[in-house]
């Protein structure tokens, strides 16, 4: 495909990196479009999960909150939060879990909760939500962004949840026993930790991006692999579906309006 | 045991000022109508106690009648901040509120604590997050077999819990389906339970016998409200509103747009304006 | 990922001498056809675990296969004493066995513990009781908010566990209802899972969203096996042969009695059997 | 009536003491039955509670189980056993508990445990089951139990349950808040406990019933109240709605017999 814009290869670089296998924790905006296209196309068999409690859902359109109806209508079985919370997330039961960002670091821990100080703050944000127990119970983190100084910050405001802390094995000393952050995906690049530092690196450019458009969207220098590769362009495939199932999810939430 | 009351007697009844009170949903069976006419009643100086507090407690902030928020995510769920309660925080207007925060996790499960008759909740949680360090509700406690430090936070155990639901039998039994969320917790954890459904049935005969079901002897008040919880939904009766999420992003965006809509849509009707709310929904 | 197995190839594969397992189910959906087949292929030095051990621990037990029971009611539900656990306790016949012992409470909430991947369960329990002086495994902490002394105890998490459910469907995933005990809990709980069930099914397409399923991707062995919990029952496929209980009672009683019993029920036949037993309680 | 046998009497004196508004854990045999007659008698409004999940239930013959199936076909709804504990029994649900006692004391402490020691036993018992929190977690506790020397004894030899421990305040002291055991209904008298000392002491004799042959058939020096009534013998409509509860129970048990 020629033409695609960089939001959607980016959702598009995140559910190529979802195996058919997989049980994934997924957030509303470009995980769950990731997560449904990963479906859709290669990984048929990979099972979504919502925190609102629903497994294994299959949903036609994109839901516009973490518990739209379609959820329900479309799982294998529809728990109790306080079971989604025990039973599968903190049971272990979640190989992928999603997170966004309004900041980041380079070490992969995660800021949504405010920016300024925590009293007194410049701006309230919604908080964590699942993210503290996310971050530490699922086999591994992918993180979505689309890329700003701002939002890549040499240090974060509040950690909400816990990436590589200072990198190294600092998850370990915590008695962190899962991955945490082992892919970021951009609109620009793709990023993995250092296998010793843990830090960020980038291992393949989006096609047409530089590293100079890298390094001018991240408030941190940037490392690049030796080996810089480029992103793959969405297929045909991969493309048609995604813009189906946003075409699908803007004329579904259209609906339901009211004078 | 369940008494069926209007909705203006059921609140009046079993909410007091200074409450600690849930109005809990899980973006499902949100009940925006039991809050509504606890906004009309001007009940105020409540502690509120919420995993999602979203566009109704948005809209308590905004009428000044919360003092405190224990929560886990503020924001409008699928659109973004909560706009009220940012100008609360950030500026203490109308007034400064405080904010115990948790995480999804840690709420839940201090609801579950709450219904269990327990007084904490124990759980891996909060590594490396910066939560504990500005809750001080946060504790930990140290496994006996396995030397683990686990995170401990007290049980819920509110005043008052208010659901919507779908059916209520005529005994006063209260059956939830769908997406279930914390709700049965949150009933069971509180010393009063106040529900509005859509619709009262004879009896759950022949139903499922696993279903999610409210005993009328774990309920107090009960008050019929077709779509109650618009704008959020009903399961099996009417969809979600999703325009009108979008739409409060605006109108909570400005004081003024606030202060009218509130004045309109809740100050100026009561509760039977609900039914004709979801009708293009159903 | 769950496989469709012979139920012989599943236990084979999936249970191994020296085990912790648990064959759990509460009154409902015993799974008597696959501890038979575990007592048939003679796997022992076992540490069986369940809350209610009843006529298969017993067998099981009476067979030399149990090194160690940890449980909350040893009893011939609704009828007596269970003879052969007691001939082991009493009289170290066929062998001495270990026993740890807790209150139904506790071992519901230790699965529930191990489900959560927590090393402990917390809870107020076993005050004044004389338990937490013979089970070394009953400790306590205390509550950081309110300085109340709770009881904790180890979370289960079996190496293996065995359940009887109605339904696979023809991906894997598995339903339980009626009276659901602590299976799923126990299910999840455990390393590996292997389920009988009475039937498969092409999909789950259409059942009510709340109900008790287990993806098949928590599993790890399926076998189908139609009657496989007789003589306790599957609601919606037969009932439980009350008579067969009382006759175990007088069976279990005397050794010889039993080894025949055991020989010519067990021993010689398979799980095929089980089909013909429940045909008249269908 | 005129003819009507102890545990009869037994059954119908627990009955009794049901309300309507009571929410009943309840166990099986004599409890079952107590419960059953009483919803099909004067409180019809009962709630009927058994361990294996099943609430409010309402079934034509005895369970011999407590997980029988026409528990779970007649209840309102059934939960998970785990569920059962913790939100029900433990979060203080139950306004009474029914147990049962091998050996009992004159303080309503119950064992069901091991008779001797419990590392060597004599006799080993079925244990507790529910019975350590259902002491503790109830409003109150009835026990029912066919008087006999080697059960209402001097010191049980396992505390399986507590009752009043050593009398006085002692649940107060180990900071239990409810009630424990207020009513002890036996084949041959109803016992209540002494105010201050928490001793059981006999308030009614069944009719055809003496001071001696409850003696005769209790462990400890007996009690009896100031103001001994005589208990009112079973009325036609109770004793006929417990014997065609027990015909019909029979005649259930007797089916699904196989050669």
């Amino acid at each position: 495909m020629s033409d695609f814009t960089p939001n959607e290869m980016m959702t598009i670089a995140a559910a190529r990196a979802l195996r058919n296998d997989d049980v994934c924790f997924v957030g509303i905006g470009a995980p769950s479009a990731a997560c449904n296209v990963a479906r859709l196309t290669h990984a048929p068999g990979i099972t979504l999960i919502y925190e609102s409690g629903t497994i294994g859902t299959a949903p036609e359109v994109l839901p516009l909150s973490i518990g739209d109806g379609e959820l329900c209508e479309t799982a294998l079985c529809t728990v109790s939060v306080p079971e989604m919370f025990r039973y599968w997330l903190m049971g272990g039961r979640i190989s992928i879990g999603f997170l966004g960002a309004a900041q980041l670091d380079r070490f992969g821990n995660i800021n949504t909760t405010v920016i300024g100080d925590y009293a007194h703050p410049k701006v309230r944000l919604p908080g964590g939500g699942g993210a503290p127990e996310i971050a530490t119970s699922c086999g591994e983190i992918f993180i979505t962004l689309k890329q700003a100084k701002r939002a890549m910050v040499d240090k974060i405001d509040f950690f909400t949840s816990f990436g590589h802390g200072e990198g190294g094995d600092h998850r370990q000393r915590l008695g962190i026993t899962t991955k945490g952050p082992t892919l970021l995906i951009t609109d620009l690049a793709l990023w993995r930790p250092d296998p010793e530092s843990k830090e960020f690196t980038v291992t393949s450019l989006h096609r047409g991006v530089t590293r100079e458009m890298v390094q001018d969207n991240c408030g941190w220098p940037v490392r690049f692999a030796a080996e810089l590769e480029e992103t793959p362009a969405p297929t045909e495939l991969e493309l048609g579906t995604l813009r189906d199932l946003q075409a699908r999810t803007e004329a579904a939430h259209q609906g339901g309006r009211r004078g | 045991m369940a008494e069926f009351l209007a909705l203006s007697d059921a609140v009046a009844r079993h909410l007091k000022a200074g409450d600690t009170v849930a109005f809990e949903g899980f973006t499902h069976l949100i009940p925006h109508a039991a809050a509504h006419e606890a906004i009309r009643q001007g009940i105020g100086e409540l502690t509120l106690l919420r995993m999602t507090p979203d566009i109704i407690y948005d809209q308590m902030i905004g009428m000044g009648l919360a003092r405190t928020v224990i929560f886990s995510y503020a924001g409008n769920p699928g659109v973004g901040l909560l706009r009220r309660m940012r100008d609360a925080i950030e500026n203490a207007y109308p007034r400064a509120i405080e904010t115990i925060e948790h995480s999804h996790s840690a709420m839940a499960q201090a609801y579950e604590a709450g219904a269990s008759g327990l007084p904490l909740a124990v759980f891996r949680g909060y590594k490396g997050a910066d939560l504990p360090r500005v809750n001080p509700a946060i504790k930990s406690i140290t496994c006996p077999f396995t030397g683990e430090a686990l995170a401990a936070i007290p049980a819920h155990r509110p005043d008052v819990t208010f659901i919507h639901a779908q059916k209520a039998s005529e005994k006063g039994d209260v059956l939830i389906e769908g997406i279930i969320g914390v709700q049965k917790e949150a009933a069971l954890a509180a010393r009063r339970v106040v529900v509005t459904v859509e619709e009262v049935v004879p009896s759950f005969k022949g139903l499922h016998p696993n279903l999610t079901i409210l005993p009328h002897w774990t309920i107090d008040a009960i008050a019929v409200v077709p779509g109650g919880a618009h704008p959020s939904y009903t399961h099996g009766y009417y969809a979600r509103d999703n325009a009108a999420y979008l739409d409060w992003d605006r109108i909570s965006a400005d004081r003024e747009a606030f202060s009218s809509w509130m004045q309109s849509n809740v100050l100026d009707v009561g509760p039977e304006v609900f039914a004709a709310r979801v009708e293009s929904l159903r």
